[in-house]
């Protein structure tokens, strides 16, 4: 086992590995820029360097820095979390060739999965099924000649593409010249590269991903899927599992491809096979994250692996402790992430001050922040305030357990959050019947507008009285005591007395 | 003792008048009276009680901002007394409004002279990947732009400046 | 299912049954003493009545005044929590006369588990195996020739007893008339009832336990063992399951015998067997506990069923979801109890004010707290703080996890806490081993104490920098702002820069 | 701006000395030195960087007491200064310890004239089926006791008195 692990990632991430090694009794490191000098990540862990300003480009995607400070620090791995550096084949043999263990996958199963052409490759000749499409040629004749062989409506993309750029939807042949036009100037704008491919567009699909983990051995098992169609801005809000579109045929099915597809690129550590299933329950394979996911926990808690110790485990040499037939789900688990953004305005980032946050806390709820009260909420990085997970019985139960929690969970200052269009979204028919597709948001709420009926009297009433009893006890400027103790939590007015 | 407050709540302002009797409040908001029992916690917590029922909220404030949790729901009130002390003073203006981070501006919605309230979108800026609004912190008056739509600003610029409308 | 429950009972468990009334949809009314005027349980439910003084017999014992309160907000049913009403069966009819439901067994099954030597004689008859004993005539002489047949070290037990009152042990013949007669009058000082009988004193036994949940259609389960050797002054302080000590065949005879155990009373809702379990393997039924259990938490994580939800279910006339082969066991679940008391001296309460509550937080750990930062931990109930426990892979890991939760466990104020205290005793190598027996506290930390270091300079430091830190930006009393907002929840002083 | 600070730990004074040096505190603990750089958070949080190491403690006061949370253990430190300040005043004595609720004195531990330190056992009570320790709540000399072994005591019912010591 390592001795001390340097977490390369801030935020929730980064104290959610610390915690794991903690309790495993390694010893951490971490880094953080100057906007998260005091950020809980920085204080649970043993060690903490600077690393540069806030831009990630200065700071958390700095390499070099990270790479210093691991060597100084006698660190013996590093653990990428997910973002910056994760997806970074070069950053994996920087890791290594410095005598560090790189805490997932090897850079060349990285780099085969990090290529759009490439993995497509892979996974044809892998047998697992990908969404039916033309990449030999780049020419605009051969492609227009392709799409009518492939059929509308389809999908232009751009080869180096990411993020939506350089994708065009053609519903129709007379569509077709315009959208390679458009689409290869946006591609070549934003990558330098005007190469694209085609894709038979899958409509109304379900966005199911299988989480899978590899030892060094060749041992490889899945477990189990996440159901992740619900998304806004082609990213996702709330992940569940198991996937109430799932039954046990498909759920082998899609397992074993999963473990395929791994297998195929000589895949080590945790990572994650997208796939897209359409209506008649085909399955595609979508890409790979070759790297701990934002919403690993709901597995964790169906499945009762603890992915970052395992991560940690498989990077450290030791092989699976389970085989694919000791792995079992039961129960059900939510996530929600809760962002700093504002639904009613297209999801935009809405940052600022969290003046106090107050998380729910019970039985089933697990919360795993990375803003506390007094954080700012910047626009240095990504504006997720919080993920927020529940495990229930089953389905139904996790719903009222995650709407309970939403209820729950108090956030005041300047941030918006998209609380309130959670809990909307939890209570929406075609989500209590377990009928998301990755268009379900945009469908049914688009004009999502929050409940703007004033505040009830007791709001006002709360404010009133929290203004009243605050001033009548705060402490003189001397420390010397108004009222009772000014570093007292408490500061009482008015006892109750019996009600009745 | 007794205290009058007033809270801004979207167009409309909301008197409410505290004063103590015995151990509890009696509090009137509008033409409405609670008695209301009260205690506060730690983080903004106050627990109240109005004959069976039981209530804890959150509040926190910032200048003349209070926002209050309670019951899954939050709301910010604003204080109209305390903008009013405000537009005396020229120093106390929302002020200037810089880039954060580096990036694109992709639109400014706003020219010298528009009438904003707080929350108005001024400016759409791109960075980090994320498409940002940059909105309003106060009511107020545009009086200077300092960025244009494709423009790539550094981190400091003042996009937009916001004056209070009175002539100084 | 149910309208609106009233749960007359406070702390933690009151907390815990709201949750769960909240999550199915069920309003609630919570019933409170003086003392606890302003308890979570209190402002979480939707309706309160105060019940009384603070002293239980004037408040939380009044039956008379919880079905008042019952009565008049118009609830259906009523949840006893555990302690207080929660095993009188007088209650349970009064309740039910009162045309409410009881969330708890029926008033006979309750009536006849109560009575030592009606549970005894129904075990029996019902083959579970009981402590060999002998009760057939309270006459000295009779006893004495008893004795001499059972064989020595045995119990001297009184028929009224409790807690531990009118009971010797007797190792040697020659003690065995001294210990009779003042038996007899320790338990009719205690009790009024100076009936006495016999059992073989089982050295060094397990205390393990089986929870048992059955049905209105006789439909009984058991949802496997709690190991709870661990103890002090005969109260558990800190269970586990799986129990160490269990292999299968042994649970599923014990299952099987807590199942008849259950079945031979007419039992219906949650309860739990006691067993005490020798050297050899041997189990014997000691005693059932007719409610729910304070250490329910740890079944509920390892074999994922919610027992307070099961229990409502159940009372309002729901079938079992489940059958005995569809629970299964997965992970290892550890409870600590964290009391206000001082195990340096007997353990005996230690309390006073909470000034500042801080809590773990983090995957698997769930605290089930009754009192947070600002209540004051008062003579007149059980003065246990909250309930930390955790959920791990496996045993080690769950050890692991504990330590850490009990780690980053803050307590401020008068109370001394048992946390070092746990930590000790996870540390142990007896614990470790899992060789735990009731006699284990007692036999390895008699003579425990703190440690007594001297802080160090870091904590000299934090409590300097703190007072002159909150000195310096204390708001002036009329609410003018000295530095920066005085309803801010940070003030800072000085920043952090760049610490390379 | 400098400040001593002086904490009794056991029967030991510790001096703390607090000085501002740019950004950070020069701290003396002793005769060692610490450079250190702090936040206050909400719930007596305060983050501390010392070079590499970064710590997160928690502090809570209550009259001459601070209560310390760090790396898992906690600390009660008093001001010797505070008590100083309160031996004259005659107001400020411990003064009388009540029972709390009623219930049946098992033993008493002192008597009239006993010097007694925080935290010495007075008195052994057995309520609510529990034993209880009455404790002295701060140092001090046993001024009367008001109770005896065997005898059952009702609520408010004073069971030892504390002074400072000094004949007022």
């Amino acid at each position: 086992m390592f001795n001390k692990i340097l977490i390369a990632n801030r935020g929730e991430i980064a104290v959610r590995i610390i915690r794991a090694c903690q309790e495993m009794g390694v010893a951490t490191v971490a880094v953080y820029s100057d906007a998260d000098e005091c950020s809980l990540h920085v204080t649970l862990a043993d060690q903490a360097v600077n690393i540069g300003p806030p831009p990630p480009s200065e700071s958390y995607l700095r390499d070099d820095h990270i790479l210093d400070a691991a060597r100084r620090l006698g660190c013996d791995a590093i653990h990428p979390g997910y973002g910056f550096l994760s997806e970074n084949p070069d950053f994996v043999e920087m890791t290594e060739a410095a005598g560090l263990a790189f805490i997932g996958p090897p850079a060349q199963a990285m780099r085969v999965m990090g290529s759009k052409i490439a993995a497509r490759a892979a996974m044809e000749d892998a047998g697992v099924p990908v969404v039916p499409g033309y990449q030999a040629s780049g020419d605009d004749q051969d492609l227009m000649q392709a799409a009518h062989a492939l059929g509308f409506p389809l999908l232009v993309k751009a080869t180096a593409g990411g993020g939506g750029k350089g994708m065009r939807v053609v519903n129709d042949p007379a569509e077709l010249s315009n959208a390679l036009a458009s689409a290869r100037r946006e591609s070549m704008n934003a990558f330098g590269d005007d190469r694209l491919y085609l894709e038979t567009l899958i409509q109304q699909p379900h966005h199911i991903e299988f989480q899978v983990l590899a030892d060094r051995y060749g041992h490889v098992v899945h477990l189990f899927e996440r159901e992740c169609s619900v998304q806004r801005r082609h990213q996702k809000i709330i992940e569940e599992t198991p996937s109430p579109l799932m039954d046990p045929a498909l759920r082998q099915r899609m397992g074993e491809a999963a473990v395929a597809a791994a297998q195929a690129v000589g895949y080590v550590n945790a990572g994650t096979i997208e796939f897209l299933v359409d209506e008649a329950r085909n399955f595609y394979f979508l890409e790979m994250n070759t790297r701990l996911q934002v919403e690993h926990p709901i597995t964790e808690l169906v499945a009762g692996v603890d992915l970052v110790k395992a991560q940690i485990r498989i990077a450290a040499g030791e092989p699976l402790p389970f085989t694919q037939e000791e792995l079992s789900q039961r129960g059900h688990a939510i996530e929600c992430r809760i962002y700093a953004e504002d639904p009613a305005h297209d999801f935009l980032p809405a940052i600022g001050a969290v003046l106090q946050s107050v998380e729910p806390v019970g039985p089933g709820v697990r919360v795993d922040a990375g803003v506390s009260s007094g954080d700012e909420v910047t626009l240095h990085y990504d504006p997720m305030i919080a993920k927020l997970i529940v495990l229930g019985e089953d389905r139904a139960d996790a719903i009222r357990r995650m709407d309970w929690a939403l209820h729950h969970y108090v956030i005041l200052g300047d941030v918006i959050t998209n609380i309130p269009f959670l809990r909307d979204v939890l209570a929406h028919p075609r989500f209590v019947a377990g009928e998301t597709t990755t268009d379900f948001v945009d469908a049914h709420f688009g004009d999502w507008r929050p409940d703007d009926s004033p505040p009830p009297d007791m709001a006002l009433i709360a404010a009133a009285l929290s203004e009243v009893m605050n001033a009548y006890t705060a402490p003189a400027p001397d420390g010397a005591q108004v009222d009772g103790d000014p570093f007292s939590p408490w500061r009482t007015m008015s006892g109750f007395r019996i009600g009745a | 003792m007794k205290r009058e407050l007033q809270y801004q709540v979207g167009d409309r302002t909301v008197t409410v008048i505290v004063e103590r009797d015995g151990d509890r409040y009696r509090v009137r908001v509008g033409d409405r009276e609670h008695l209301v029992q009260a205690r506060l916690g730690d983080r903004g917590r106050i627990d109240m009680g109005v004959g069976d029922r039981r209530l804890r909220a959150y509040v926190a404030r910032k200048q003349d901002r209070t926002y209050v949790g309670l019951d899954g729901q939050t709301w910010t009130l604003t204080k109209p007394d305390a903008r009013r002390r405000r537009s005396g003073s020229p120093s106390a203006v929302a002020g200037a409004l810089t880039a954060t981070m580096p990036g694109l501006v992709l639109d400014v919605l706003v020219a010298p002279g528009d009438v904003v309230i707080r929350g108005d979108t001024l400016v759409l800026m791109e960075a980090m990947k994320m498409e940002l609004r940059i909105t309003a912190p106060a009511d107020g008056v545009v009086v200077a732009v300092g960025c244009e739509a494709g423009q790539v600003v550094e981190r400091g610029k003042v996009l937009v400046e916001i004056g209070d409308g009175k002539q100084n």
